[in-house]
């Protein structure tokens, strides 16, 4: 089997693995990089988000606020430390970005331009059109090729953490080019695998987004946090669920049902004066309640509610919103300029995962996350649109940083050990290959699995429905066991990496049902029928998920305060 | 011969870029007129006898011999863009490996066509 | 909804068993709605799971999507599959070594990609060079200066350019259009100093001057980039400099 | 497809990891009315090629006296120059058409602090310069004016 080794081994291309190798090759220009993906970087779902990124810009705004609005944003739950080191961090961030190429849209006096997003009180949205992930994205991938101490290893699989004496050092990668294993070795790893959209049908995810790296490290025995908080985008598209960017109502777009009314502002919804600019959650869930409320269109992939943008006019649709138009043109066949767009809310964002401390450190020494695959936790219950993409620079940073640190007081650890731990793994996923036995197929495993969660882990959830949603997720789990395969190529064999996802899938989700169970109030995006207020007295608490064979088995951790205290979230 | 054409590729460019633009602007009027015009004796050939042919040709502006440059252009650029648009097109066929040997024949010729049509004028 | 079927035929390749591509028919009931990737990606999970390609994010976006459909290269997530016959013919990109089924072998491209220096380069490095910078650390830039090189920054790298370009078919070393494309882009942005030394790429072994302006590339584009126009503007920028180069000394070069 | 593409066209800068297929041009390589059009375009320098020879062998009969001269207007007058001049007519027409629709968008944005002028003018421009100096010509070579 093929070794190398590195100063540190990044997982993953996107948004904060890229930023996190570039901090650390620029710090220390006689490391070693490794730069891991299962895909080309620049294919990396950082490449779909298209509103923007939240930094505070504007005389008018201050760190204090954007503190506030993130905090409040959160239902309280994101830790208070890591969301006054985020903010504080966030401009330097984007003013970096900024240097390296972005293609920020502009002001006319030649600063960066920002615009409204749901949850902020200001404008503080640094945009590029509306396709900021893409340009973020490329800008930071094609900044990185300046570096020659980055390494990269473009569609490597990673499906094991090698730990040797409790450190983290490295990890085994299947090379799916060659369908070969690859030893990565690295005195530090840094997962930035982003999140897990595909366990629900409906997602604004990429078909990459299978939670990667929340089970690598939870296989690890590295606790998940706040599984349980999942985000419903409120525009997406109905049928595929390709998102329409929050930034349409940033820019002034209605939301309307069956009988043209605003219903955000017709009806109370407890989104109060922001209306459209309200948080995602409270939207989305005001979505569900007109659509039950019969004020819905009925079309062919289930109800759903318009997003008007006709009154916004040509020129500004077409020099804010372009990819906008673009999406529903082709998707849709709709025209925004002359018709509402159909919507309907879709799974778009994890708030939890990988458990880190402020320093993107987990508790296996030697592994740091960063990212949507990390929760450090500045998102909370609900995270502001705009705000995760700057925490990818903002955390990806900060952990290349202390990984490199680590890195360097650390030693390279028994070699072979290493070796043999992915030897077995190379053994195991050898044997899945193309194994013409087992009466389980992927895609049917897949949409159990989709339809399972939906129900279960909806906008809206109900104890009945999620307390079903773990059993069957945990039978699942059993039966990818017995996944037939009939691929045995080892060339390019993408049935094979569709068969490891599934299983990551499969993991992540019983984290998430169970976690979703077990809270008994509404916070954020966990909104329980049974229970339907807040209940700061007995879940104030991070939820934190660890492995066990049997099914997770659940704990808790404090949620950091000190600044703002728990109130009332309205708006 | 790759690497010369390499070198020089700025020039050739140019020079194609001329025959593109300034040949084919001349050109035009010179084929309906001379190639088609007269032959067909729509025109009067005579119009064009050796005498006015001469004079034509010889008109200068402002002490320039700006007929005499207009037709060097006319000689000598289209064969400039003919050298580049055969290349490309041998290559279009699969030729990149000959490119080297056939660029330089072409180019070649381009150069003494050039030469020739610089000379023709001269001798007018 | 009704479907209609279609005979969709996929080529496939896997070099551990196949001495060349071959082809495979396939049935398939397809929606009207679909996209020319949900056909594929229906084979893949219903009829044959060892067909292999790329997709992610399926909304024109990512670039992983591109393939021959009736042989032209086309995003297949934003291709609708209405606008064909009873019968389509998926291939893999033209033009690309092919790796296996409809997956090609992209270093290649990377490598030209990466040749064309594709960062901001500065002969002064930020922190030597505040007077250029405002108080908030960025760079000051008008939208008129955004917008001379906006369009050439919205490259995917769907590589559909490659596939359709008759030069990239024959001459192995040109840079090709995407990557000229992209270094124009930095060339074009204020913040950039590299200017020079990419003209002097672009005059090197991956010549801009290769290209012939078919023009395909921009046809085929799903971004509207226009890499012919970025392609033949570096032409003209590259010949300048090179004139320039002739009678002055080379200014210093921009840090890499 | 329409046949192998150079075989070592996108080639990685290293041996690949596994054996390739050797990439394809694309089938359409010939059916395409759009590539038809460019093959057409380069094929015309062979005629650019011919008339540029043939105007020196003209403009060189000039300097040979008048004998040569009116010996060369008769012999254009042979069918086959006529039909060959004609080709080339609509060649350079052709030329022109296509040429002048692409030239707009290789004009760089800037070139220093001047800005060339919107496509649409570069266009309209090319068309009056081109109609203008074929006026010119044809009527000065006819003798109409000058
Ligand atoms: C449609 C959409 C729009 C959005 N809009 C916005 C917005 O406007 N503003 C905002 O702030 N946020 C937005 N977001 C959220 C934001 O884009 C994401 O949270 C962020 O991009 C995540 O980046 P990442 O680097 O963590 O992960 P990703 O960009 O998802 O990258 C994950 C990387 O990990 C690699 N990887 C995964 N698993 C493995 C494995 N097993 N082995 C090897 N490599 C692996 C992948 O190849 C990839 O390179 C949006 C999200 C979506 C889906
Ligand atoms: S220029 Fe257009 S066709 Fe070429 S890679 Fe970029 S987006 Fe694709
Ligand atoms: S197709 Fe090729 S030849 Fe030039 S204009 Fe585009 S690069
Ligand atoms: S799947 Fe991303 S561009 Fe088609």
């Amino acid at each position: 089997m093929d070794v190398s080794r590195h100063d540190i081994v990044i997982v993953g291309g996107g948004g904060a693995g890229l930023r996190a190798a570039i901090e650390a090759a620029q710090n220390n220009p006689d490391a070693s990089i490794a730069l891991v993906s299962k895909v080309y970087p620049m294919r990396s779902h950082t490449v779909s988000a298209e509103g923007g990124a939240a930094a505070v810009a504007r005389d008018d705004d201050n760190l204090e606020l954007h503190g506030y609005d993130t905090v409040k944003g959160s239902d309280f739950l994101g830790d208070q430390d890591s969301i006054q080191y985020f903010v504080q961090e966030a401009p330097k961030e984007l003013a970096l970005l900024e240097n390296w190429g972005c293609p920020f849209s502009r002001n006319e006096d030649g600063t960066v331009a920002t615009r409204a997003f749901g949850g902020m009180t200001t404008k503080r949205t640094w945009y590029a059109a509306d396709k900021i992930g893409f340009h973020m994205l490329h800008a930071l991938f094609q900044h990185s090729m300046r570096f020659k101490n980055i390494v990269r290893y473009d569609e490597y699989f990673v499906s094991k953490l090698l730990v040797d004496d409790g450190v983290c050092r490295g990890v085994a990668a299947l090379d799916i080019r060659t369908g070969e294993y690859h030893t990565i070795l690295g005195r530090a790893v840094i997962l930035t695998t982003g999140g897990g959209g595909k366990i629900f049908p409906f997602t604004t995810n990429g078909t990459i987004k299978t939670g990667d790296g929340m089970a690598l490290a939870y296989r690890a025995g590295v606790p998940l946090k706040d599984m349980e908080f999942v985000q419903y985008h409120p525009t997406g598209l109905p049928g595929t669920g390709i998102l329409i960017t929050e930034a349409t109502r940033g820019e002034g777009g209605f939301l309307r049902n069956n009988q043209g009314e605003r219903f955000l502002v017709e009806y109370d919804y407890g989104v109060g004066t922001k209306a459209e600019l309200g948080p995602r959650d409270m939207i989305s869930r005001a979505i569900v309640q007109e659509i039950e409320a019969g004020r819905g269109f009925k079309g062919p992939y289930g109800e759903y509610v318009q997003l008007d943008l006709t009154h916004l006019g040509e020129d500004k649709i077409d020099s804010r919103l372009p990819f906008v138009r673009l999406l529903a043109k082709t998707y849709v066949g709709v025209a925004p300029v002359y018709e509402p767009i159909p919507i309907r809310p879709v799974v778009h964002y994890m708030m939890g995962g990988v458990d880190t401390d402020i320093n993107g450190a987990t508790e296996l020494p030697g592994l740091y996350a960063a990212g949507e695959t990390a929760c450090v936790s500045i998102n909370g219950a609900n995270r502001l649109g705009s705000n995760s993409l700057t925490e990818c620079l903002v955390f990806g940073a900060a952990a290349a940083r202390h990984a490199m640190d680590f890195s360097a007081g650390s030693s390279d650890g028994n070699e072979a050990a290493l070796t043999a731990q992915a030897e077995e793994e190379a053994a195991r996923v050898d044997d899945l290959r193309g194994r013409k036995k087992g009466g389980e197929k992927i895609s049917a495993i897949r949409r159990e699995l989709n339809t399972v969660m939906e129900s279960a882990c909806g906008v809206y959830r109900e104890q009945g429905s999620m307390q079903h949603g773990v059993g069957a997720v945990a039978q699942l789990r059993s039966r990818v066991a017995d996944l037939r395969l009939e691929d045995d190529s080892k060339v390019f064999n993408t049935e094979l990496i569709t068969a490891l996802e599934l299983a990551n899938m499969v993991e992540v989700a019983e984290t998430l049902a169970v976690s979703a169970a077990h809270r008994k109030e509404s916070r954020g995006a966990h909104t329980c029928k049974d229970f339907t207020t807040r209940n700061d007295d007995e879940y104030l608490y991070h939820t934190m998920a660890y492995h066990n064979p049997a099914g997770p088995r659940l704990g808790k951790k404090d949620v950091v305060l000190g600044k703002w205290e728990p109130e009332e979230r309205k708006y | 011969m790759k690497t010369l054409l390499l070198k020089l590729e700025p020039l050739i460019w140019f020079m194609f870029g001329q025959g593109i633009m300034i040949g084919t602007m001349l050109l035009t009027g010179w084929i309906l007129v001379l190639g088609i015009l007269m032959p067909l004796g729509i025109v009067d050939p005579m119009n064009l006898n050796y005498v006015r042919a001469q004079q034509l040709f010889t008109t200068s502006l402002l002490g320039i011999p700006i007929a005499q440059l207009l037709l060097a252009a006319l000689l000598v650029l289209p064969l400039w863009k003919g050298a580049h648009h055969v290349r490309s097109l041998l290559i279009d066929f699969g030729g990149g490996e000959r490119d080297g040997i056939v660029g330089t024949v072409l180019y070649l010729i381009a150069i003494v066509g050039s030469v020739m049509g610089i000379g023709a004028v001269a001798g007018i | 909804m009704s479907t209609t079927e279609k005979t969709i035929v996929i080529s496939r390749f896997d070099p551990d068993q196949d001495e060349a591509p071959r082809k495979q028919e396939y049935k398939v009931p397809c929606d009207p709605s679909w996209k020319v990737l949900d056909a594929v990606n229906f084979i893949k999970d219903e009829l044959d799971s060892t067909v292999s390609h790329r997709w992610s994010c399926r909304m024109a976006v990512c670039g992983s999507c591109g393939m021959m459909v009736n042989g032209e290269p086309k995003l297949t997530c934003k291709t609708a599959l209405d606008e064909y016959g009873d019968r389509v013919e998926i291939e893999p990109l033209a033009n690309f070594p092919v790796v296996r089924d409809l997956v090609v072998e992209l270093d290649g491209f990377m490598h030209k990609f990466e040749s064309v220096k594709p960062w901001i380069k500065r002969v002064k490095e930020r922190a030597e060079d505040m007077e250029n910078f405002n108080e908030k650390g960025t760079y000051s830039q008008s939208a008129e200066e955004l917008g001379q090189f906006k369009q050439f920054s919205m490259c995917i790298n769907c590589m559909l350019c490659y596939s359709a370009c008759p030069v990239v078919a024959n001459e192995p070393e040109f840079l090709g259009p995407a990557a000229i494309a992209l270094g124009h882009r930095y060339n074009l942005d204020t913040r950039d100093e590299g200017t020079e030394e990419r003209h002097e790429i672009f005059r090197g072994e991956g010549t801009v001057f290769s290209c012939s302006y078919a023009n395909e590339c921009s046809e085929v584009c799903p971004k509207g980039v226009d890499p012919a126009a970025a392609v033949n503007q570096a032409k003209f920028g590259a010949v300048i400099d090179w004139a320039k180069g002739l009678v002055l000394p080379r200014a210093p070069h921009a840090a890499d | 497809m329409a046949g192998p593409a150079h075989p070592e066209a996108m080639a990685p800068p290293t041996p690949g990891r596994t054996r390739t297929a050797p990439p394809q041009m694309p089938s359409t390589w010939w059916s395409s009315p759009r590539i038809r059009t460019y093959l057409l375009f380069d094929a015309t320098g062979i005629i650019y090629f011919f008339v540029g020879f043939l105007a020196i062998k003209i403009v060189g009969q000039l300097g040979e006296g008048p004998i040569a001269w009116q010996a060369q207007m008769k012999a254009l007058e042979n069918p086959i120059y006529i039909v060959f001049h004609v080709i080339s007519l609509i060649s350079v027409i052709f030329v022109a058409v296509r040429f002048f629709r692409l030239f707009p968008k290789a004009q760089p944005p800037a070139i220093g602090p001047a800005k060339p002028p919107p496509g649409p003018v570069i266009h309209a421009g090319l068309y009056v310069v081109w109609l203008g100096l074929t006026a010119l010509i044809s009527l000065a070579l006819a003798g109409v004016i000058l």
